[in-house]
């Protein structure tokens, strides 16, 4: 650590200022102006201190939504985004921890070739992947539906990856400790490793359920149904859809809502999360 | 309590690397074996092939009166201490010693009291509801033995268990180890890269070099008659000085390496048995310049170079002499102190 | 490692055969689609073997492009991608690497709370600043510019923690031994640390590469120009924009292009990308 | 080469947390001051407060005739041997030993002459094109060293230069570094936990626990008459036996603690002052039950068990002896063998 350095002190300051301006800024706006009334959009200004309409605004995009965009009420598409992420959120915890497991502790024969190409995927571009995946599914009849959103979403190479680091910082000797205990490769995963790996689980379950829950290009090619439209759609479809110029009080009131189940489950999260995370701490 | 019985044992890993070559050790029931030497001997390595954790290439072993080439770890009723102690993090101690019997489908009563037993033993029963990172190592590393001790094993495997104490608690363990074995009569492995630990704890101690054998023995056999060159440096603090004959030759009168034989060309000459007290009769004398004196406490190590040697000499005498650095000192030793030596073979000659 | 253990052995294996199958088997079926003419989509079968007209397939998109869906030819939305990705990989990686070196070595005010803004920051839905940030963007007339596409998305939360974890690990006596040896802050930063990060700056390199180059929603809000339409924007539109059937040969063979870039890079950073991300081998 | 001067020094961290309290070391020009203590007696960051690695939050620190409390390490003209060398990895041997000449604009060929010469010095001139990974242990530590020499500084820092080496290459690092230092005449201050390392390196030693000296002195005045029982206990290998008085009058003669003061309530003996020959005029006799005889090649150490005494006590002889575990020795020693402490407060008392 520096301490008493004045010139690398204000250089920090700089950084960190310019750094988060760039993301606390935007926010802010959006949240003063889902508390204004219609007409204050249509004159071109950016009001920057709150406005009277939060209630009611709330109140319209939560029960009514907006028909003419075609976009269903906020509470059903809160409800499909959160089961689509949580599908996510499980699925991919499960496959990849599971083959972070397989990888590190198992001597196979072409387990570098497994690695290399669950690698590669990394690499590849999601693009790559959606069309031929949307015929997959069609085809399978599984449109509309919540198995049609999640499952696709689920293989992770990113997830795998990041398990398998964290195994790679577990000492070998606690797996020859557990054999000699007479526990066997799958009593060693229950009882001692997914244990051990609680805070690193937590941060990932994070992690994936805002990834689940900001899935925007997939869900819109799958659902067509409204029933299966989930949050971010309909802010697309808000701010995009309709002819008129957009209602940006009740975009702006539906995208706070829309930040909100993240922040919950970071907050419920939290304790083991930051552990997860800064367990390094120096 | 059982015998080992180590017949040519050898590991080659893929890619032809050969850590253990041809390693016959019988252990008896009860007997405590110190495998020692550097890093890199293989000494871990014989130990994990005997615990099960490295499979074995060439050659048999075997527990009691089983071959026990082809078992897991878990089935060759044997128990092990690592060096990182290797608990569990996430469970108590009491989970820690229970958890070996648990995957055993013991009984709940006769753990408890084995748990208990073990905790007694090692005065650790305060501690039975602590996780171990709230644990001192040296309270780690008792848990870790009562993980052995609570299965009651054939034979305990000790991999450096004490390498990451204290030098305090290391002495304090060392008795304690030694001790609950001679107790308890359990046939043991000790691996250590410490040859004081090797010297005091072992029964036998058996050296190893490139995954060789160089010496099985008693402590006093092995420090008193060391077979090579390489024992002689490694057992022995500070190490034995070694010499060449030929220089030795021209410093000494014709008689005094006459009984040594005549392939003898490297003189090994402990550091305890050079005294700066004048020769008597039977001694030889050798003058050195000293070039260091280290004080340690009870004794003193005092380091001298001799005209037409490069290497230095270390003598270690019972007291601080009242010596001056840069002088020159007459040593003397008996000539029953020479361990004679072929250099090219790196064997004892006598 | 487990070795000899039958049973653990087939687990891995399937679990790793499930995994490579969703995700490689799209990828194939995209490059065998566009290998095939455009008749062999309307009779609603998906090949499974190469078709005869990769050639004409590809020099349609690179050249042509299809006017009907407004799309320029391919060749033109590469670059443009490349050059977002360019400016976004570069911007986020000088950005948070400054940052994190500020966080871990400098011990000043408001430290925790600036830790916490950043760490917030990676847990907010992109949708949430993704509407004020165009309102921003379009007041400071940055729409269709290079600039635009670029700068909103530089900020990165996930980016300085990699490299706060990444400077945890270093030893600190390192930094000691430079100020011993008469090394400022700077110097430090510049003699020392930034040498040691270089596996990890290629490591990132490649993920905010792939980041940039992935980039849609942000791209389709900010411009309205084809000049400046980026290859992932072009698909969208190949897919979603005529009023006809998609041209899915055509489709197919512009996905198989937009995902040469991030594999070329990917291949050019290979040794040190590997080399950071595989570091710590058991 | 300077002297190096510490007045009533403390370090108080954030929190009231108290490292160092009370620290008054006049260090003299060339004189090497080895700083002894267990971990966590703040040794380490003493040392560092010197460096200028801490801040220094009570008392003046002079190197020289300057005092250097505000000063930036690299202005207080002192180079640092760190525990783990904190060699650069990324940079040739010859750049590690060059930075910090760069850092101070040093001209090219004069940065050239004095890496070359630390180099030859420390033997490491043909590993000067290869990277830190590529060199052993014991390779790092002379470039480690060599950062230190090219600096030419006022006073070098060891914290623990050798505690990342195995017992051979310490042993001769030792050595090595106690006659650099000694040809050279700087001023050093050497930080380490190990006694042996303290006893043989240091012109005075200091022992530190919980942050406050106990003692400061030459190694042979530190050893023969400990100021503290803390230092009775941690200088020395075996520790010394501690025996309260209260017991040993039951079992020895009234004269035989006669000459010591009354408040002297705690004895101790070092080991080795014990003896198995009979009790001569003017020495006393204890009977004791032999409970484990640890041969260590020269020596011996004999764990023995006092009636009346729960701990143990330990004889360090000169040989090893033909006795039986279990059965009843008497041990002899010297009146001047007692050291009198008073437990209370944990002073020597005579």
């Amino acid at each position: 650590m520096v301490d008493n350095n004045r010139w690398g002190n204000l250089l920090a300051h700089l950084v960190l200022i310019a750094g988060v301006t760039i993301v606390v800024f935007p926010v802010y706006v959006a949240i003063i102006a889902s508390t204004h009334p219609p007409g204050t959009f249509v004159r071109g200004v950016m009001p920057l201190l709150p406005g009277p309409n939060a209630w009611d605004n709330y109140m319209t995009v939560i029960s009514e939504g907006r028909s003419r965009a075609g976009t269903p009420p906020v509470a059903g598409m809160m409800w499909n985004s959160f089961v689509m992420a949580m599908a996510i959120t499980i699925g991919k915890l499960s496959i990849s921890i599971l083959s972070a497991f397989a990888i590190v502790y198992f001597r196979f024969r072409f387990r570098i070739f497994f690695f290399w190409v669950i690698f590669l995927t990394l690499m590849l571009p999601v693009e790559v992947r959606i069309v031929p995946t949307f015929q997959v599914v069609a085809d399978l009849g599984m449109l509309n539906s919540f198995a049609g959103l999640s499952i696709p979403l689920i293989a992770s190479a990113t997830a795998t990856f990041l398990f398998r680091q964290f195994f790679m910082t577990v000492p070998e000797e606690l797996m020859e400790a557990a054999r000699v205990d007479g526990a066997g490769p799958m009593k060693f995963f229950k009882d001692i490793l997914l244990p051990l790996s609680i805070t690193n689980i937590a941060a990932l379950f994070v992690i994936m359920f805002i990834y689940g829950w900001n899935q925007y290009l997939w869900p819109l090619l799958i659902t067509t149904d409204p029933e299966y439209f989930t949050i971010v759609m309909g802010i697309q479809r808000m701010v995009t859809g309709g002819d008129s110029e957009p209602l940006w009080h009740l975009v702006m009131a539906t995208v706070t809502l829309a930040a909100l189940p993240p922040i919950l489950v970071i907050l419920f999260m939290q304790r083991l999360f930051v552990k997860g995370l800064t367990e390094t701490e120096k | 309590m059982a015998t080992i019985t180590m017949d040519t044992l050898g590991k080659v890993y893929t890619g032809d690397v050969r850590a253990v070559s041809d390693v016959s050790i019988d252990i008896a029931d009860g007997e405590m074996i110190v495998l020692v030497g550097p890093s890199g001997c293989g000494k871990s390595t014989l130990l994990r092939m005997v615990a099960g954790l490295e499979t074995i290439t060439e050659g048999t072993l075997q527990i009691g009166d089983r071959v026990v080439n082809q078992l897991e770890p878990a089935e060759r009723d044997i128990a092990m201490v690592f060096q990182n102690y290797a608990l569990y993090p996430h469970m108590t101690v009491f989970n820690n010693l229970a958890y070996g019997l648990k995957n055993r489908s013991f009984k709940r009563a006769e753990i408890d009291r084995r748990v208990r037993e073990a905790a007694e033993m090692l005065e650790i029963g305060k501690f039975l509801d602590r996780k171990p990172r709230q644990l001192s190592g040296g309270q780690r590393q008792r848990v870790a033995m009562g993980r052995a001790l609570v299965r009651e094993p054939a034979a305990f495997l000790f991999d450096e268990p004490l390498s990451n104490l204290d030098a305090k608690l290391r002495v304090q363990m060392r008795v304690e180890i030694r001790q609950l074995q001679k107790r308890l009569r359990t046939t043991a492995l000790y691996v250590t890269h410490d040859q004081l630990e090797a010297l005091t704890m072992a029964d036998r101690l058996v050296v190893l070099n490139g995954g060789r054998i160089e010496q099985i023995g008693t402590p006093m056999e092995v420090y008193s008659r060391p077979a090579t060159t390489f024992v002689a440096g490694f057992i022995g603090s500070p190490a034995m000085n070694m010499l060449p004959a030929a220089w030795l030759r021209t410093k000494l009168p014709a008689e005094a390496l006459a009984h040594l034989p005549v392939k003898a060309d490297l003189i090994g000459i402990r550091p305890e048995d050079l005294s700066l007290s004048p020769a008597r009769d039977g001694q030889i004398s050798l003058d050195g310049t000293l070039l260091l004196l280290e004080p340690a406490g009870a004794e003193s190590h005092l380091h001298l170079r001799f005209d037409g040697h490069d290497a230095m000499v270390i003598a270690r005498l019972p007291h601080v002499p009242q010596v001056t650095e840069g002088h020159t000192l007459t040593l003397s030793l008996a000539r029953e102190a020479l361990h004679p030596f072929d250099s090219a073979s790196g064997q004892r000659v006598a």
